[in-house]
């Protein structure tokens, strides 16, 4: 196998792969050293340099992607979109979320008094919540919170923002 | 003639004949029935002697060539008119069975072939990248304003610190009803998430629950779908039928 | 947008497309003519000319893969093939609905002269085909059409790529 096969199988493997692929396993499989395998990468993100593709590095492997400045077209391309507003169901989850946080799902089902974890992925595919960790105790179940796109949205600074409660004063 | 039966399983009626046909080099337009039918019906046996299962529709199939073979043996009134009229032989309609079926055999044939030459053609690895799957909110929350939100955690407290119920009924659910609810479920949907059937249910109606999807699976009701590992579960129905008769 | 821009964009779309992105789409993407991306998409073809990677035109549209001469280095990474080989009955079966279509179960059983309930659950279930409503007429009989990835799972362009019809083709 000569350097430039090596590359071409270098490049196929990288785009073959299911997840990033390591220095280490593309060195193993073609039984050449990692730093012949990094020197031949070069090489191939020098091929792909006009092009749209790049070999990004990530996760401790290498991967191929469109480089970012064309991202706005692939969004354009295929992704769905979704246009319909918040459940109610999400809206009383992300309330509490906003007012509790971090908190657990299990103590979310509790102030709605049924389960919430359809609105709990919803908000977390939105991007309106995030994880934050987990609570210490049986199961460390983990802990939620809004993001800074929630934020964002409403204009908030902080959290402290938010307009403050007083439960007497409900009805 | 000294044929060896073909042990190899066949599809059905028709690729055992076609296969008759073959290894005895035979003109599918002239089938000596007679004789097909003698080979067809020793391969039957062989099976019977093997004590294997014969299909209905090996029988059905010998059924068939047997009445072919008695037409033919009939004594021809007009012998000069059987040569120009040709769609009057017995044989000509299980010909177009046969021409139409190995027809789709070759297409089978050619579909292997273009399968094979295409695995070797490796597409992008990482398919599920996030950029990709991630649906576009346009309208990320709706309306809603900062202090209806506030306003709705407020009364969420105020409910939660209603005092709890004093008594809770203990319902015990059999499987038999929760099949029956599952069924009611499943009508006229082509699939159903496993999350779906699974909506509110305490964890004793979730176990109920999911063993009544494994008897509906042991019934051939439904199947279970699973795409990857720890992914969604979808049930679908497999007969419509039951829609049909009901 | 210059031809070099769109031919870059080009490039990325095909590489991040979930499923084979057709030239139209393509177009009607970058609002530019068919025959223009078609030459554009060349340009590609050729840029690639040396490297791993190829596009193939396969079930209405493009996508990158990796050359043939490759695919024994993707196997000893480890990366599974597609989709398991059919056996014969379901290639049959294949083979028939893919003519017929759409076509009922009954129809299917009368060309093949045996049961095809367990073929037909297989093809289902591998996506390779789809319900396409029901007939008119006693009983509503399911009807049955092949998939796009029917498509991919064989490497064709399109139906016209099968066979003509010749069942009075007798030797």
């Amino acid at each position: 196998m000569t350097l430039k096969e090596a590359e071409i199988i270098i490049e196929a493997l990288i785009f073959a792969a299911e997840r990033p692929i390591s220095c280490k396993d593309i060195g193993d499989l073609l039984e050449l050293k990692q730093s012949t395998v990094e020197a031949l990468i070069e090489k191939i993100r020098e091929r792909h340099g006009e092009g749209a593709l790049m070999i990004r590095s990530v996760a401790g492997g290498y991967q191929f992607v469109t480089k970012p400045e064309l991202a706005p077209w692939i969004e354009k391309m295929g992704r769905p979109v979704i246009s319909a507003p918040l459940t109610l169901a999400s809206t009383e989850t992300l309330a509490i979320i906003a007012y509790e946080q971090p908190v657990t799902k299990a103590q979310i089902e509790e102030i709605r008094g049924v389960r919430s974890d359809s609105a709990l992925n919803n908000l977390l595919e939105r991007g309106l919540i995030c994880e934050l960790g987990r609570k210490d105790g049986p199961g460390r179940p983990i802990l939620y919170g809004v993001t800074e796109k929630f934020l964002l949205h409403f204009g908030l600074r902080s959290l402290d923002e938010l307009p403050p409660i007083s439960i007497r004063s409900a009805k | 003639m000294g044929y060896v039966v073909q042990l190899d399983a066949y599809e059905g009626p028709f690729d055992l004949l076609l296969d008759l046909i073959v290894k005895n080099e035979i003109d599918i337009w002239d089938i000596p029935i007679a004789d097909i039918t003698q080979q067809y019906l020793e391969y039957l046996h062989s099976l019977q002697v093997r004590d294997l299962a014969i299909g209905g529709e090996f029988l059905v199939m010998a059924a068939t060539l047997l009445r072919i073979k008695a037409k033919l043996l009939l004594p021809q009134e007009q012998i000069g008119l059987e040569e120009s009229e040709e769609e009057e032989d017995p044989r000509e309609e299980l010909v177009e069975l046969l021409l139409r079926y190995r027809f789709f055999k070759e297409v089978a044939v050619f579909l292997r072939d273009r399968y094979q030459a295409s695995v070797y053609y490796y597409d992008r690895g990482n398919r599920t990248e996030e950029l990709d799957v991630t649906p576009v909110y346009t309208n990320l929350v709706g309306d809603i304003t900062l202090n209806e939100l506030a306003g709705m955690y407020r009364e969420l407290l105020v409910e939660a610190q209603r005092e709890p119920p004093i008594h809770s009924v203990v319902q015990r659910v059999s499987v038999q009803e929760r099949l029956a609810l599952v069924r009611i479920q499943l009508m006229g949907q082509s699939s159903v998430s496993f999350g779906q059937l699974l909506q509110n249910n305490t964890a004793s109606e979730i176990v109920v629950t999911f063993l009544a999807v494994l008897e509906l699976v042991r019934l051939g009701e439904i199947r279970v779908l699973q795409e990857k590992p720890f992914g969604n579960i979808q049930v679908r129905p497999y007969a419509l039928e039951m829609e049909v008769m009901g």
